[in-house]
């Protein structure tokens, strides 16, 4: 019984981290349309971000505060001065984004060496708290709250403002939108700027867990966050939450009864079998 | 939103001509083995030179194999994220085949996986289309890395690789001497590979390919299949990638599991973008170029040890400034 | 009084040159057609208006220059679109179609749409991609209508409704146009006759004649020679 | 050929991508040693040592194309790679083309034997899993579990432990392997805790160390048995967290082991701490320096050179075992206080003596 | 939702109908039935006798069954020739053979030109379809359904936009088509006086049901037409 209490609340936090490195890529991807690989470097410059003043400050606090700033910051800067150029033209967009992993990624590599360096966090998340006689991390609470809000918080900002609107219909037929009165960059800068705040939340978060930020975190997490994003269904934010649950919780059972270390197949084969027998995934709009 | 008509506003129709330049270059590529001549800096070495020989060698075969990936992203429309599974195949077979049967069975086998394998995956990915293909073919070439990785039956050596048993190898393909003859079986995959393209996208189903690209639906109503034709586009591509895989592996002396990797296959990507996708020549400019500039960025810089660093930063600036790759820099922006 | 005045409105569309020094000037209130045969530069007149091609030359709005203008901004002057090709955004709802064409800060005429089009109310929370045609064309011209506008650009209002439809719309257009101005693109003459005050017609990419909409549609000449038609019915 | 008076050695390692860390190490260390076996004169034998670095970016195909390059330039004598995905296809390349090739820090058993021309500077698996036994000391009939990722190296671990305690020590091996790229660990822990092995082999590498090494305190697995694991880098002494003081570990190298005099020319070479594959690197560079000397320019010389040699490297006294170059050597027990690691306990080389694996 | 209720049409070889009824009534997705686009809940298509109701799109197109689009769906980065030797093509059959090189000397190149001066743009044969304006697109819209000789042509509004001038032009076409090949054309038109000019027999629909299926005269004297769709004549 404890041990089935350990992996469901442990498997809750998988679940809440995955939702937390999808949540950005969704985000952009259901607003925008823009499959964002330059995610990935988000996660890691927000890992190393968090380190960075971590570091200096001796303040784990700040240095998550930081890095969603810093990286949002970037992110802004990265949709006026690059991305805006490419509206209307979305393989290009995929592309740039793409060359802005590889080129970030290795840039973190070049500067801050390959090793991963040690992200210190305050003790009390690396405690355990026990439940029904299962010693689970506090860190996992820690995930599943932030993961809690930044949903709610999201799903507030796409139901009760604009944005939401402008931008989905952005996306269609931009000339169109202007053609309304309504200055469409100002709200594509605000989504990306945001997508790259989670972005690095979920990357400073993921170094939290990991005790280590490295260079290729982002890369790594990024193939996990499409998963989720696809499986939750193209554009659809509640499914990326449901999507996450379902991965973190199936994952962390099948670790444990199936046989051994079947974690990692199961979300390939999850992801196919979605694919094949609900296209648009669990939640995800018909066709758009 | 459908990503090949959105495409197809950046990918002009590219109509394949035939001229003289073509046979008169694949002359002088085939002679480089006879010329003593250096050029420095950009090689280090005389094209005669075995280093200078395999690198071309490898750069013929990823050009091989980004021109089949432009088959299908920038002519077809199918943008796949595992298409390193193809050419990984390639190399797995080539090399498990070797050591247990030798050297036509192995050419057999390939040849046998490369139409099997995509047949059947194809098959299966194409029932869906757009990001949703592509989140497919992600998935297989995951499935496909983790069993190379993971190595549950103990063939491929896992991440350590498999090298050739070179024993069973014919001598001219052994040896650092024997260069000159993988580079001309490199350059000959090349152009084997280039015709093949060429002649398919001159051929009927090349246009309905194009078509599918701009307007999927709209070819269906006009009584063609497109599920038929994207399966015919998926395997030729997949084939001729198994075979750029099997070529692969001879001139790198092994398989090895970095091809099953994601990021070769958006390096792929990022070769024909940088050639200049859906354009005569693109896929194949692209292919030389990145290739080149990985293997020899390291070399030529001791201020950047991150080759990726400079890559994708050129990738950046071409997507920004020169859409069309650099294929449309050699060519006069025409009408069709 | 002017309302709008175009002078020397260039515009270049890949290789080619389709407005060629556009030039004509748009009096206060009432309709005036734009018309010309197939392909002449209508619609893109009226983008080049509206900023949404890529323009050269005078555009004056109410005494204002706004030849330089972001597309958000000349709209924000009160300038309503309803485009040729309907243009209503497939994956969004009819309400929420109607949501996002409010412009902020003025009054939103939900009553005036929803009376025009009933069915829209109806169908408030269908995907606009899944209605038909007409019913789209109805949108489109309901996020016009929704906000005061100074000068509405209304492009081939009438194609794809069925008759009656097309003399619910005009009738509406006519009530709107005793406030707004209106500059109308039509293929459907007995639309314009009915409508129109004023007609500019465009031929070769230039305005080649503007004046009293009856004097045009009245001379079986004029009209053979600038729209190609015998007058019909 | 002809009998000029330099030879030229090229260094492949890495220098970019995952492993550029292991890959500085061994080059600075390469580096030491080169001093230090030709006295600063950088001449062997009379011969000039021309040597050249080149980055394989841990990867087998830019490994080989370099390789192939160099061979084609005359190089007779290669050396490096800390991957072991790079040394099994830069080794064949060695006998197709007769030339020597002194692997770097890879640490796979297969490179042991693999053809007559390669050897290996750096310990091995087998050696490693020797070294954990040590702890414990009898298995018979006790319960060992290894704790490993499911690639290569883990697998690798898993196989030379199911060897050595398995088949040799007779007892029950239970491996619980973890795919690579697992982010929770908690229900690998939770298994061990359940299972109570009397020893519990952690192979590890990767930037989830620290996380996996926290798992297992949490969840108490440090109450429940008694752990054992390798000593890296020294960067990543941090990464075992608390949790660092009730591991044993079993060491390849660190500075504090040994103070012979190679110790201290390397650590005098760096001016700072050496790290563990520094010493590869220096062992790599006296045995290039020792097979030039022996055999010029002449490759066969130079494999017989090196047969059978006896030498004292970083770590002790290290022989090169005739029959299949296995690089025989001194293995260390270790502790961690305060991230400072002491030494333990020493095991000579015939203590860990992998079995000999013949050439082909 | 209930789209279309109970609708039963037959249409003879050769014949013109045109479907009319107000915005919505379900003309459209009558096409998208016939065309395979959509499946019915219930009921059956039949063509030439032979069931199709369960065949994929590309079946029925197979066996001689072609449609223009209300809005326009065309390959905008073929050229215009591209576009219709496509439809050409395909009709033909053999669009499968990779081995067959696509030649200038074509007979779907001459068939496209054929279609291509029929509707009268040949002219702009070599441009792209993406730069035609509207009313161009409407014409290769329509060139593209019928140069496959189609058994049974299905219009959706096919002078939607098309200014006055080119109407009669296509009337014409629509006409010739169903005269020189004996073509069955069923199509949906919101102008009257072309419906009414072309049509042996008028169908109008309502909220998804047939009111009236009848010749011109007849069906434009009924009460209910009148009412439901005409409403005040213009
Ligand atoms: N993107 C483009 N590139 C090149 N030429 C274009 C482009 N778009 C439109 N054109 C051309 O510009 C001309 C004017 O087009 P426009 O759509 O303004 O005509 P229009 O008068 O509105 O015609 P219609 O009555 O058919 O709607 C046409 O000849 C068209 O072919
Ligand atoms: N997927 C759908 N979901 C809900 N309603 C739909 C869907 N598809 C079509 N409809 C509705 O079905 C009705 C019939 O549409 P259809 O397009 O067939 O009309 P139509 O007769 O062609 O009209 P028009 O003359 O305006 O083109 C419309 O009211 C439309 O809104
Ligand atoms: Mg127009
Ligand atoms: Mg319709």
């Amino acid at each position: 019984m404890s041990t089935f209490v350990l992996l469901t609340i442990t498997g809750l936090g998988l679940a809440a981290l995955y939702f937390l490195v999808a949540s950005g890529l969704s985000l952009i991807y259901g607003l925008m349309d823009v499959l964002n690989f330059a995610h990935g470097a988000f996660l890691t410059l927000g890992g190393y971000a968090a380190w960075l003043v971590t570091d200096a400050t001796g303040s784990f606090t700040l240095g998550l505060v930081c890095a969603v700033i810093g990286c949002a910051a970037l992110a802004a800067l990265m949709e006026t001065a690059l991305l805006r150029r490419l509206y209307g033209s979305h393989v290009p967009q995929v592309l740039l984004t793409v060359g802005l992993l590889l080129a970030v990624t290795a840039l973190v590599r070049q500067v801050f060496g390959s090793d991963a360096r040690q992200l210190a966090t305050p003790a009390w998340m690396n405690e355990v708290t026990e439940i029904l006689g299962a010693p689970i991390p506090n860190n996992r609470f820690l995930l599943i709250v932030v993961a809690v809000v930044v949903y709610l918080a999201m799903s507030a900002f796409l139901a009760r403002t604009r944005y939401g609107l402008i931008i989905r219909a952005g996306v269609e037929n931009r000339p169109m939108v202007t053609a309304l009165g309504i200055d469409v960059r100002r709200a594509f800068t605000l989504v990306f700027a945001i997508g790259g705040g989670l972005a690095a939340l979920a990357g400073a978060l993921t170094g939290a867990i990991n005790n280590v930020v490295a260079p290729d975190q982002g890369t790594s997490l990024l193939i996990f966050a499409f998963i989720v994003v696809i499986i939750g269904g193209l554009g659809s934010f509640k499914g990326s939450a449901v999507a996450a649950v379902l991965v973190g919780l199936l994952q962390q059972y099948a670790n444990f009864y199936g046989l051994v270390g079947a974690g990692d197949l199961i979300v390939v084969l999850l992801l196919a079998a979605v694919l094949l027998i609900r296209p648009q995934g669990l939640l995800g709009r018909a066709s758009a | 939103m459908n990503l090949s008509t959105l495409q197809a506003r950046v990918l002009p129709a590219a109509e394949p001509r035939a001229s003289w330049a073509t046979p008169a270059l694949l002359v002088l590529a085939a002679a480089l083995p006879y010329l003593n001549v250096q050029i420095p800096v950009l090689f280090d070495g005389a094209f005669s030179s075995p280093g200078v020989l395999h690198l071309m060698s490898l750069m013929c075969v990823m050009a091989a194999v980004a021109i089949t990936y432009d088959l299908l992203f920038g002519f077809t429309g199918l943008l796949s994220f595992g298409h390193g599974l193809y050419v990984a195949a390639g190399m797995y077979t080539t090399a498990v085949a070797l050591a247990g049967q030798g050297f036509a069975a192995a050419i057999g086998w390939t040849l046998a996986v490369g139409l099997v394998l995509p047949l059947a995956l194809g098959a299966i990915c194409l029932r869906v289309s757009g990001i949703a293909f592509a989140m497919a073919t992600l998935a297989f070439a995951q499935a496909g890395a983790i069993f190379v990785v993971r190595d549950p039956f103990r063939v491929t050596g896992g991440e350590l690789g498999l090298a050739l048993a070179y024993e069973r190898l014919p001598e001219w393909l052994v040896g650092v001497v024997n260069a000159p003859y993988r580079y001309w079986m490199a350059l000959g995959l090349l152009a084997l590979t280039a015709a093949a393209v060429r002649w398919a996208l001159a051929s009927r189903p090349g246009r309905v390919w194009r078509a599918i690209r701009d307007n999927e639906g709209r070819v269906a109503v006009l009584g063609l299949r497109p599920y038929a034709f994207k399966l015919m586009a998926f395997t030729l591509s997949s084939f001729l990638a198994t075979l750029a895989g099997m070529v692969y592996a001879l001139v790198a002396g092994g398989a090895h599991a970095e091809v099953t990797d994601s990021t070769f296959t958006l390096g792929l990507l990022v070769m024909v973008v940088l050639g200049g996708s859906g354009r005569p020549y693109g896929a194949l400019i692209g292919g030389l170029v990145y290739t080149y500039l990985s293997h020899r960025l390291g070399e030529l810089s001791t201020v950047i040890g991150e080759p990726l660093l400079v890559l994708g930063t050129l990738f950046v600036v071409l997507v920004l400034f020169l859409p069309g790759g650099l294929a449309s820099l050699t060519r006069k922006k025409g009408k069709a | 009084m002017t309302m709008l005045a175009v002078r020397e409105l260039h515009v270049h569309l890949g290789e080619s040159h389709v407005l060629q020094g556009v030039s004509f000037e748009i009096r206060e209130g009432g309709v005036t057609a734009l018309l010309g045969r197939n392909g002449v530069g209508k619609t893109t007149t009226l983008r080049g208006l509206l900023g949404l091609a890529p323009r050269r030359g005078s555009i004056v709005l109410d005494g204002a220059e706004i030849s330089a203008l972001p597309t958000h901004e000349v709209v924000r002057r009160g300038v309503g679109y309803v485009p040729e090709n309907r243009e209503v955004f497939a994956g969004l709802t009819v309400q929420e179609n109607l949501r996002l064409a409010e412009r902020p800060g003025g009054r939103h005429h939900y009553d005036l749409v929803y009376e025009l089009f009933p069915r829209l109310k109806e169908r408030r929370a269908q995907r606009a991609g899944t209605m038909s045609g007409g019913e789209q064309q109805m949108l489109a011209l309901a996020r016009a209508l929704l906000n005061d506008n100074r000068v509405l650009l209304v492009d081939e209002p009438s194609q794809g409704l069925a008759p009656h439809l097309v003399a619910d719309v005009a009738d509406a257009l006519a009530r709107v146009a005793e406030l707004v101005t209106i500059v109308l693109v039509e293929q459907n003459l007995s639309l314009v006759r009915r409508l129109a005050r004023d007609a500019v017609v465009l031929d070769q990419g230039r305005a080649v004649w503007a004046g009293d909409a009856g004097e045009l549609l009245g001379d079986p000449g004029r009209t053979r020679d600038y729209l190609g038609v015998g007058v019909a019915r | 050929a002809g009998g000029g008076d330099s030879v030229k050695v090229g260094v492949l390692t890495s220098t970019s991508g995952l492993v550029a860390g292991y890959g500085k190490q061994f080059t600075e260390g390469f580096k030491a040693g080169l001093a230090y076996a030709t006295k600063g004169t950088n001449k062997a034998g009379g011969k000039t040592l021309e040597v050249t670095y080149h980055d394989d970016a841990s990867d087998p195909a830019k490994a080989t194309a370099a390789a192939t390059d160099l061979i084609g330039k005359g190089y007779k004598v290669l050396t490096g790679t800390v991957s072991s995905g790079v040394a099994m296809q830069v080794a064949p390349l060695a006998a197709q083309n007769k030339i020597l090739y002194i692997n770097g820090a890879a640490a796979t058993d297969a490179i042991t034997g693999i053809n007559d021309y390669t050897f290996r500077s750096g310990r091995q698996t087998w050696q490693d899993v020797r070294t954990a036994e040590s702890f414990v000391g009898g298995v018979r009939g006790k319960k060992v579990m290894v704790f490993a990722q499911d690639y290569a190296f883990g697998q690798a671990n898993v196989a030379a432990v199911q060897a050595v305690l398995g088949k040799a020590g007779g007892a029950t091996v239970t491996p619980v392997l973890v795919p690579l790229k697992t982010t929770d660990f908690t229900p690998f822990a939770r298994q061990i805790v359940d299972a109570k092995p009397d020893l519990l082999f952690v192979a590890w590498a990767g930037e989830t160390a620290a996380n996996m090494w926290q798992t297992l305190a949490q969840q108490k697995v440090f109450e429940a048995t008694r752990v054992v694991t390798g000593l890296a880098d020294r960067a990543t002494f941090g990464t075992f967290g608390p949790a660092a003081d009730k591991i044993n570990f079993l060491s390849h190298y660190f500075a504090e082991a040994t103070s012979n005099e190679a110790a201290k020319a390397l650590a005098k070479e760096l001016g700072s701490t050496p790290d563990i594959f520094h010493s590869d690197g220096f062992t790599a560079a006296q045995m290039v320096v020792r097979a030039v000397e022996q055999g010029g320019d002449d490759v066969s010389r130079m494999i017989t050179g090196l047969e059978g040699w006896a030498f004292t490297q970083p770590k002790g006294e290290a022989t090169v075992r005739a029959e299949d170059h296995a690089l025989l050597q001194p293995m260390f027990q270790a502790k961690l206080s305060g991230g400072v690691p002491q030494l333990v306990g020493t095991l000579t080389p015939d203590q860990v003596t992998p079995p000999v694996t013949p050439t082909k | 939702m209930r789209i279309l209720r109970e609708v039963s049409l037959q249409v003879r070889r050769g014949e013109i109908v045109a479907v009319l009824g107000p915005n919505g009534a379900g003309k459209t997705t009558l096409f998208n039935l016939l065309t395979g686009l959509r499946r019915p809940t219930e009921g059956a298509i039949l063509l030439e006798g032979r069931d199709v109701t369960r065949a994929p799109v590309w079946q029925r197109a197979r066996k001689g069954l072609a449609r223009s689009f209300q809005i326009t769906s065309l390959f905008p980065s073929l050229t215009v020739m591209e576009n219709v030797r496509l439809a050409a093509q395909a009709h033909r059959g053999g669009s499968l053979a990779l081995w067959r090189r696509v030649t200038r000397h074509d007979p779907a190149l001459d068939e496209a030109g054929r279609a291509l001066d029929l509707v009268g743009i040949a002219d702009r044969a070599d441009d792209l379809a993406a730069d035609l304006s509207h009313g161009g697109k409407r014409k290769l819209e329509v060139a593209l359904a019928i140069v496959g000789r189609p058994v049974v042509l299905l219009l959706d509004e096919p002078t939607a936009g098309m200014s006055a001038e080119d109407v009669p032009e296509v009337t014409e076409v629509i006409r010739k088509v169903r005269d020189t090949l004996g073509t069955t054309i069923v199509l949906v038109e919101h102008r009257m006086d072309v419906a009414v000019g072309l049509a042996d027999r008028m169908a109008v629909m309502h909220h998804g049901t047939l009111l009236a299926c009848d010749t011109p005269e007849r069906v434009m004297a009924d009460a209910e037409v009148q009412s439901a769709y005409l409403g005040e004549a213009l």
